[in-house]
């Protein structure tokens, strides 16, 4: 059971650190989705259950899905951002 | 128990539930609402303040069935009744000479959210001044915060959102240190009441096991609250927010949000530190020199600045200075200054926010120095209430800000280490304050040739008027009767030992 | 450094997470990944307060089979704390994400100073 | 004697339709469910060359200040300084932590009589099987109340930044705002995978979501969790069926009245439950017995209530980030 324990804190170190790194803010959102579920599955072995269903249904559930409106929102889904680059270039309309 | 003992618990709850009820209403009957609900506060806070200066003794209230370590209390003592009914004035002042500015500058829709906002805000205000439990001022702090951002934003310009942004990411790592600081105090004593804490403080101190740990949580809780008040460096919010808010929010802002977290600070040093042990950490001359370079930097900004609002909200900056170089002279007389002022600055900035924003008006919306001229002239209430309030700051006598300087360098003079530099640090920061006031000042009251602004008549504005009235009426009975307050903030913090 | 640094290994994971956090919010230009250091950050607070209630060889509290002993169960009072933590940070959360879609409605970027540029521009002129 | 059916007859049974449909040659259904291709977005020349005008406009602005040596060399003192302040931030910290009680033993200050009389009296004393909830919603009810405010007063600020207030306008002409505001418009409608995994699954979430309100008090779960279940079940209908089929039961009235509702339950219950516990007074509300689903005094239906209240607060937030309206 320890050795489990330490291999969730490394990854939520490395969760962290790659999210800082991560250059696609989908990718940075995925990993932090991640990062909450290996923290809910630290809440079930530090015995505390109620945490690991709230960080569940809150930290991957509902933040993430605010996060990816936001996401959707700000157009970093998907390849809009990408065709205005090509129309500044000249490709598009000039 | 006096039924008058339940007072504290029923503000509290009272404004919590009106803004609940708020949020069902309509704009018109929201703000008669909370009206109301701070007249009542306030008329509470006074009873109580009475009843205490009566008995000359502090209580506990038991929030639920449970006794002291097991459940929540709140604690209410001559310095709380106080502040609440400071707090509660100044708040309602504000409100009313900020509402013509907020009808005009808020969508009409949203007026019922800006006074859920505003109930809100006092009872988390309340909660910081009453609370007796750590775990449950942080609660009430994250509430503060986020009903503070609200209150920036609800004039929704570029500004106001970028300082929103700025304010939000200040404050959130303010409350993160607080937490985790909170969390090892936690973790070291097993208490999170404030008493018990301080009990086991003591043992902790004597035994001496856990001394490094707690410095570290005494740094982090003090750090934490410091940036959540602008303390210097972490300032970089303050000018926006307060500069571009609707003016209401500004003077609220500078004068109560800010002020609540020092109080709590001032309440866990001696509540759950220890004043002794506070003294003997070394966290208190950072603050000092932190407070210092406030004093100084603040005023050299303010004296930068062009416009009249960025102005009054550096000079916010270099106050709040004074207050922790209070606090940091490690004195029971500089605390006393400290709290004094929190009352003084509170007073005049107000009275300055809202006076700055009826002359803003009358020169054609502009709040460069240079359309100002002449502005005392068109709108004649608002160019005497500046007056008083820049004098109130300034520090000459009759007005509060003399009191507190006199109280700052009294408790500067009984500090032998640390008196040098804080008496050349007043004294600065005393002439640049009057430069850039005096200038602001002089140039309203210079007359202007051309006048291309119409000037307003007071009975206009009744209600602005009044609000500036009692602001100045406040100040100078804060400035020529003295004495009992600072009586009563000396008894409050004997209570607090 | 003390002698506990490696039974602490918990509270050490949330230090270490807690000044990643910190970093992702001083570093980081982009609001949205500021709101997930943010977020991190307040994590690892819960983390380092819930490895306090811990309890080695006890089970969760919850009464099972009528033992009302506290040799059987975990304290319970980090447990709660956390829990009231977690709804603090998840409002924040949201009040910062509408903020930022604020911004980029108006502005088109998530880079606050970028946004700050812009709005000194759009005074002068 | 076994009877050959006629491909006539053949084609009406149920195995002929199944095999049709698992070999995918027709659409089950086509001219079943109600398919409105989605009306392309199209932008007109002007408004790309406007969009694309004040982009360029906006970077030529911005480069003219921001690439100045001065500003590159503050920026990179800047990181410099803030890697630094975090790397020691870092360090402190665990330096602290290195001085701390160890984790995981009995006899550290905090498992003192605080937690000893939760655990013990915990059960007759609120009712509550699972002490955690006990002790939240009861011995240190004042936090919780607090919190559910926090997000009231969070919901409160989101509706400033992101209510959009209908204006009066003549011929259902969407402005500019709105429909950035409100992306659904150009989205796809009646995705047929989506609307039957979002059946299956819906009245599932939902009744799981008031399994664990309902259960708070006697398992791990309660209020705050149970209601963002819920929250999160009421979002993957909405995405399903889109925001007409979901106006008919929930809009900002609703909203409005089941907020005001919860919280001022909550207000009020836990004020009587405060006023009498200060003044001594007797607390007529019975905690039942312990374990039976209607027991533990008031922490059920403040679960209830707070649950209503989130899971009502994360579908409003939802529904603003998405149309900046119900």
């Amino acid at each position: 059971m320890t050795v489990f324990t330490y291999l969730l804190m490394g990854f939520l170190i490395l969760c962290a650190i790659s999210v800082s790194l991560s250059k696609n803010l989908l990718n940075s959102i995925l990993i932090y989705m991640s990062y909450s579920l290996i923290m809910s599955i630290i809440w079930v072995i530090l015995e505390s259950p109620d945490l690991a269903i709230t960080e569940a249904a809150v930290g991957a559930g509902i933040t993430s899905v605010l996060f990816f409106v936001t996401l959707k929102k700000i157009h970093a889904i998907g390849g809009k951002e990408r065709s205005d680059e090509q129309e500044e270039n000249g490709t598009g309309i000039s | 128990m006096d039924f008058i003992c339940n007072f504290p618990f029923f503000s509290i709850l009272i404004s919590l539930f009106s803004g609940t009820i708020c949020s069902v209403l309509p704009g018109k009957a929201a703000k008669w609402v909370n009206t109301f609900v701070i007249v009542l506060i306030g008329a509470m806070s006074a009873a109580l303040l009475w009843y205490l200066l009566g008995t000359g003794e502090s209580f506990v209230y038991m929030m639920g069935h449970f006794p002291a370590p097991w459940g929540n209390e709140i604690r209410a003592g001559v310095l709380e009744a106080a502040t609440a009914l400071f707090f509660c004035i100044v708040m309602l002042l504000s409100m009313w000479g900020g509402r013509k500015k907020l009808m005009e500058e808020v969508e009409p829709s949203k007026h019922n959210l800006y006074y859920i906002l505003v109930n809100l805000l006092l009872s988390s205000l309340l909660a910081l001044i009453y609370t007796n439990d750590l775990f449950t001022a942080y609660v009430f702090v994250e509430i503060n915060t986020i009903a503070a951002c609200g209150l920036i934003m609800i004039r929704q310009i570029g500004r106001t959102l970028e300082a929103a942004v700025r304010y939000m990411i200040m404050s959130l790592v303010g409350s993160g240190m607080l937490l985790i600081g909170i969390c090892m105090m936690y973790d070291l004593t097993g208490h999170l009441l404030m008493s018990n804490i301080q009990e086991s403080v003591t043992a902790i101190i004597e035994e001496g096991t856990y001394v490094i740990p707690l410095v570290m949580a005494i740094a982090l809780m003090v750090i934490g609250l410091a940036i959540k008040s602008a303390l210097f460096p972490f300032h970089a919010w303050l000018p926006d927010a307060y500069g571009y808010s609707t003016i209401s929010s500004a003077a609220i802002l500078s004068s109560l949000v800010s002020k609540g977290y020092i109080f709590l600070l001032i309440k866990i040093i001696y509540r759950v530190v220890g004043f002794r042990i506070f003294h003997d950490t070394h966290i208190i001359n950072v603050l000092f020199v932190f407070g210092l370079m406030a004093m100084i930097f603040g005023s050299l900004s303010a004296i930068k600045e062009n416009d009249i609002r960025r102005m009054i909200a550096f000079s916010s900056v270099a106050q709040i200075g004074y207050i922790y170089v209070g606090i940091g002279l490690g004195t029971q007389v500089g605390m006393l200054a400290s709290v004094y002022h929190i009352f003084a600055h509170a007073a005049g900035k107000a009275l300055l926010f809202i006076a700055a924003i009826g002359l803003t008006d009358v020169s054609g919306f502009s709040r460069k120095f240079i359309d100002l001229t002449g502005a005392g002239y068109r709108n004649k209430i608002a160019g005497i209430g500046f007056t008083v309030g820049s004098l109130s700051m300034v520090g000459v006598p009759v007005f509060a800000g003399f009191v507190s300087k006199l109280l700052f360098a009294q408790a500067a003079v009984n500090n032998v280490g640390k008196m040098l530099p804080t008496l050349i640090a007043l004294g600065i920061s005393t002439i640049l304050n009057a430069i850039y006031f005096m200038k602001t000042v002089i140039r309203i009251y210079t007359p202007r040739p051309d006048a291309p602004y119409e000037s307003v008549a007071i009975g206009k504005e009744k209600l602005y008027a009044v609000s500036i009235v009692l602001f100045i009426a406040l100040n100078i009975m804060l400035g020529m009767s003295s004495q009992p307050v600072v009586d009563a903030i000396h008894a409050g913090l004997e209570m607090f030992g | 450094m003390g002698a506990n640094l490696f039974v602490n290994y918990g509270e050490a994971v949330a230090a270490v997470l807690f000044g990643i956090g910190f970093g992702n919010l001083l570093l980081q230009k982009n609001l949205i990944k500021k709101i997930i250091g943010l977020n991190i950050m307040d994590s690892a607070v819960y983390l380092f307060l819930a490895e306090k209630g811990y309890i080695i060889g006890r089970t969760a509290p919850i009464v099972t089979g009528g033992v009302q002993s506290v040799e059987a169960y975990i304290n319970p009072i980090p447990s709660g704390l956390v829990l009231t933590g977690i709804v603090v940070s998840v409002s924040v959360s949201a009040l910062m994400l509408s903020l930022t879609i604020r911004l980029y409605r108006r502005y088109h970027t998530l880079d606050l100073d970028q946004i700050s540029l812009m709005i000194k521009k759009e005074e002068e002129t | 004697m076994s009877r050959k059916k006629t491909e006539q007859e053949y084609r009406k049974t149920f195995a002929f339709h199944f095999f049709r449909w698992l070999n995918g040659e027709k659409d089950p259904y086509l001219g079943e469910v109600e398919m409105k291709p989605q009306e392309p977005y199209k932008e007109t020349e002007e408004e790309v060359k406007a969009r694309i005008r004040e982009k360029n406009m906006i970077s030529r602005r911005l480069y003219g200040v921001a690439k100045s040596k001065e500003m590159k060399g503050l920026e990179r003192f800047y990181k410099a300084a803030s890697i630094i302040f975090c790397c020691i931030l870092i360090y402190l910290l665990l330096f602290t932590v290195s001085y701390l009680p160890p984790v995981g033993t009995a006899d550290r200050p905090v498992n003192n009589e605080v937690p000893q009389r939760y655990i013990e009296n915990g059960l007759q004393e609120t009712g509550a099987v699972n002490i955690v909830s006990g002790m939240i919603l009861d011995y240190r009810a004042f936090d919780t109340l607090g919190e559910s405010h926090v997000l009231f007063v969070a919901t409160v600020t989101v509706l400033i930044l992101l209510r959009l207030d209908k204006k009066k306008k003549n011929d259902g002409e969407i402005s500019i705002e709105e429909a950035e505001a409100n992306d659904r418009i150009y989205e796809p409608k009646n995705d047929a995978i989506l609307q039957m995994a979002a059946f299956v699954l819906v009245p599932i979430i939902i009744i799981f979501g008031i399994y664990v309100i309902l259960n708070g008090h006697l398992g791990p779960g309660g209020g705050f969790s149970g209601g963002a279940i819920i929250g999160a079940g009421l979002i993957l209908y909405l995405n399903a069926f889109g925001f007409q089929k979901t106006e008919r039961f929930f809009t900002e009235k609703t909203y409005k009245w089941i907020s005001f509702g919860s919280l001022s339950f909550y207000c009020i219950a836990k004020s009587y439950s405060f006023f009498t516990g200060a003044n001594h007074l007797h607390n007529i509300i019975p905690k039942g017995t312990p374990g039976a689903i209607l027991s533990s005094g008031l922490i059920l239906p403040l679960n209830i209530a707070v649950g209503l209240v989130v899971a009502c607060t994360m579908y409003a937030f939802y529904a603003m980030f998405r149309k900046g309206g119900f």
